[in-house]
């Protein structure tokens, strides 16, 4: 029972995955997507980080009279990972802007409708 | 314990009432025009307070400097947003709140 | 101690804000809270700087967020203005 | 003590994250996104990473953020509730999670120093980095140095993001009339011009600093680029595109990567291995720091130049009838 505690985070990391995955999949709206990408991938940001944790570790930044220190290379891919996010995050909602200009809505069901019609 | 650890305790306890106070009139008060009211001045206060108790504690040392540096940023932002909000809805919002139409939800 | 007890009346206060964002009801509302949360949660990571004992590292993250929350508040309301973001769905005719 | 205040975040991330789904006023999604980013920036700061909590700070809870509202002023503010069935979303998502959960029990327990994650290359670059790098910040020795090849990638793909985003939305062009600038309010103009210099020089300092404390090019490269979209939002696009021409920014875009890249090939032509520092200078050290400073310019540069030109794209469109 106490080893099930101990793994509380990783709990509420998967619950907000999940919760930014049913974003994804239940709702219509792309800008909405969007957001619950966001939301997920920064849960998977946060399921790295925790893993680098070392109990009663300092800050990686190396000082004479520190012995432990938390993992830092965790925190180099998710870093870089954080950056390219915003960059895929930019390229996707330039792609519902055009996409709002092009149907003249961004709602999923909408856009479907319109394809067929054509 | 010296004189500057009771002046930077007191100095950070203060802050953290007023920030709490402002919170709570956050949270109770009915509408943003109103909220403004807890919300611009204790947020300004309190953080003052607070940032002049941990800069009393880290000394005469760079950290100071740059908490100080911090004061600096929140004393010229944080009056401007609440301005700018405070504007913005007298601007656009018609009805504002008046006693006796009901609390907050 | 003290720390302590600055830190979580600081929590306290990032709750509160968050739980007025949360209700909302309006834009401004939500906009006045979330405004007020980002000066919590940066005083709240001076604190634990503090607590954990190496502050220098965590302060420049602080100046950071004071910076941000500026921009992105400034944003927010030139978005209100420019998107006509001004009403609420209750009150659109 | 840290315990507590990760439960405290961890319940308000759920709030935020179920708020975030739950509301159909996208507006009120947005900056419920910005929080949760905040949120996570600040778990992180309790988990030890500083140099993540300055970047998602700087990057989601800021420039994502502001993209996102760019965006919602170009579409609709309401989210139309779908008719559809909910049923099959969230029989998926509660399958995913299980499956997910499962897999947790195998996963170490948190702050195990004995974990396979903090045994092996962790160690070696903690003690190694020193004699090898010579840096304090360890994170900026393993993002620059060590893993030099896979941050040219990140930064190539940063690039590729931001041609792709002018690709689709087309470069800004002055004269077009953008966003107007903020005419009708004083105060923050003002505030903002106190305040633009400033964070240039946080920007610079961050960049500079980041061998020493948190911070690097990524970071200052978007703090550098919040500097300029503070200004487009206060004085307006076309004020802005006139302070840095669209034309210097892919100039920029460009430049950066090729000085990434260009390091790498420098130390190739001194002798040694794809951006293996050692060789830029006698001493091996002096070398190191040289290259580490020359290819967090590049990622600076290239980083910052994106940004602007995805936000002025962003804010230089009308808004389709």
């Amino acid at each position: 029972m106490k080893e099930f505690l101990l793994h509380y985070h990783y709990w509420v990391v998967v619950f907000l995955m999940m919760t930014g995955l049913y974003a994804v999949v239940a709702s219509g709206n792309l800008l909405k997507k969007v957001v619950g990408l966001n939301v997920f991938q920064a849960s998977v940001f946060m399921l790295y980080i925790s893993l680098g944790v070392v109990d009663g570790g300092a800050v990686p930044i190396l000082r004479p009279e520190v012995t432990v220190y938390s993992n830092p290379l965790p925190h180099v891919l998710i870093l870089t990972a954080i950056v390219v996010g915003v960059a895929t995050t930019s390229l996707a909602l330039a792609l519902v802007v055009r996409i709002k200009e092009a149907y003249g809505t961004v709602e999923e069901d909408d856009i479907h409708r319109r394809d067929e019609a054509e | 314990m010296s004189i500057l650890e009771v002046v930077s305790g007191v100095l950070m306890l203060a802050g953290a009432l007023f920030v709490l106070t402002g919170s709570v009139g956050l949270l109770r008060l009915p509408d943003a025009l109103t909220q403004v009211h807890a919300v611009g001045i204790t947020d300004t206060l309190g953080v003052g307070l607070i940032i002049l108790g941990l800069a009393i504690r880290a000394g005469p040392t760079l950290l100071a400097l740059k908490l100080l540096l911090i004061l600096a940023i929140l004393v010229l932002t944080t009056p401007t947003t609440s301005h700018a909000i405070a504007r913005a809805v007298s601007r656009y919002r018609s009805r504002p709140w008046k006693d006796g139409q009901g609390r907050a939800p | 101690m003290i720390l302590g007890i600055v830190a979580g009346a600081l929590l306290a206060g990032m709750g509160m804000a968050l739980i007025r964002a949360l209700r909302g009801p309006g834009a401004f509302e939500r906009v006045l809270a979330a405004s007020s949360f980002n000066i919590k949660t940066l005083l709240f990571i001076t604190v634990i700087g503090f607590v954990a004992g190496s502050p220098v590292d965590y302060v420049d993250i602080s100046i950071m967020y004071a910076v941000i929350s500026f921009i992105s508040m400034v944003a927010v309301l030139r978005c209100i203005e420019h998107g006509g973001f001004t009403g609420d769905r209750d009150k659109e005719p | 003590m840290t315990d507590l205040v990760l439960a405290a975040l961890f319940v308000m991330m759920i709030m935020t994250a179920l708020a975030a789904i739950r509301l159909t006023d996208l507006f009120a999604v947005v900056i419920m996104f910005s929080i949760y980013s905040l949120l996570a920036a600040s778990m992180f700061v309790v988990m030890d990473a500083v140099d993540v909590a300055l970047t998602e700070a700087a990057v989601d809870a800021g420039i994502a953020t502001i993209l996102m509202l760019a965006t919602l002023v170009l579409t609709d503010r309401w989210e139309r509730p779908s008719a559809r069935l909910r049923m099959v979303p969230l029989a998926v998502v509660c399958l995913t999670g299980a499956v997910l959960l499962y897999g947790t029990l195998d996963m170490p327990i948190f702050g195990d120093a004995s974990s396979p994650a903090n045994t092996h290359l962790a160690t070696y670059y903690l003690t190694e980095s020193p004699g090898e790098v010579g840096l304090p910040n360890v994170v900026t020795s393993v993002l620059a140095s060590y893993r030099a090849y896979d941050t040219l990638g990140e930064v190539a793909v940063i690039f590729t993001a931001g041609v792709g985003v002018l690709a689709l939305l087309g470069a800004a062009r002055s004269g077009r009339g953008g966003a107007a600038p903020m005419r009708d309010n004083p105060v923050p103009r003002v505030i903002a011009k106190i305040m633009i210099p400033l964070i240039i020089l946080f920007a610079l300092y961050v960049q500079l600093h980041g061998d020493f404390g948190p911070g690097g090019g990524f970071q200052a490269g978007v703090i550098f680029a919040a500097a300029i979209i503070l200004y487009a939002i206060v004085f307006g696009v076309d004020a802005a595109a006139q302070v840095i021409p669209p034309a210097g920014l892919k100039v920029m875009m460009t430049g950066g990567v090729l000085l990434f890249a260009g390091t790498g090939f420098v130390t190739m032509a001194l002798g040694g291995a794809f951006l293996d520092y050692d060789v830029l200078v006698r001493d091996p050290l002096a070398g190191q720091h040289l290259g580490i400073v020359l290819v967090e310019l590049g990622i600076g540069i290239t980083v910052a130049a994106v940004v602007i030109s995805v936000f002025l794209a962003f804010a230089g469109r009308r808004r389709a009838r």
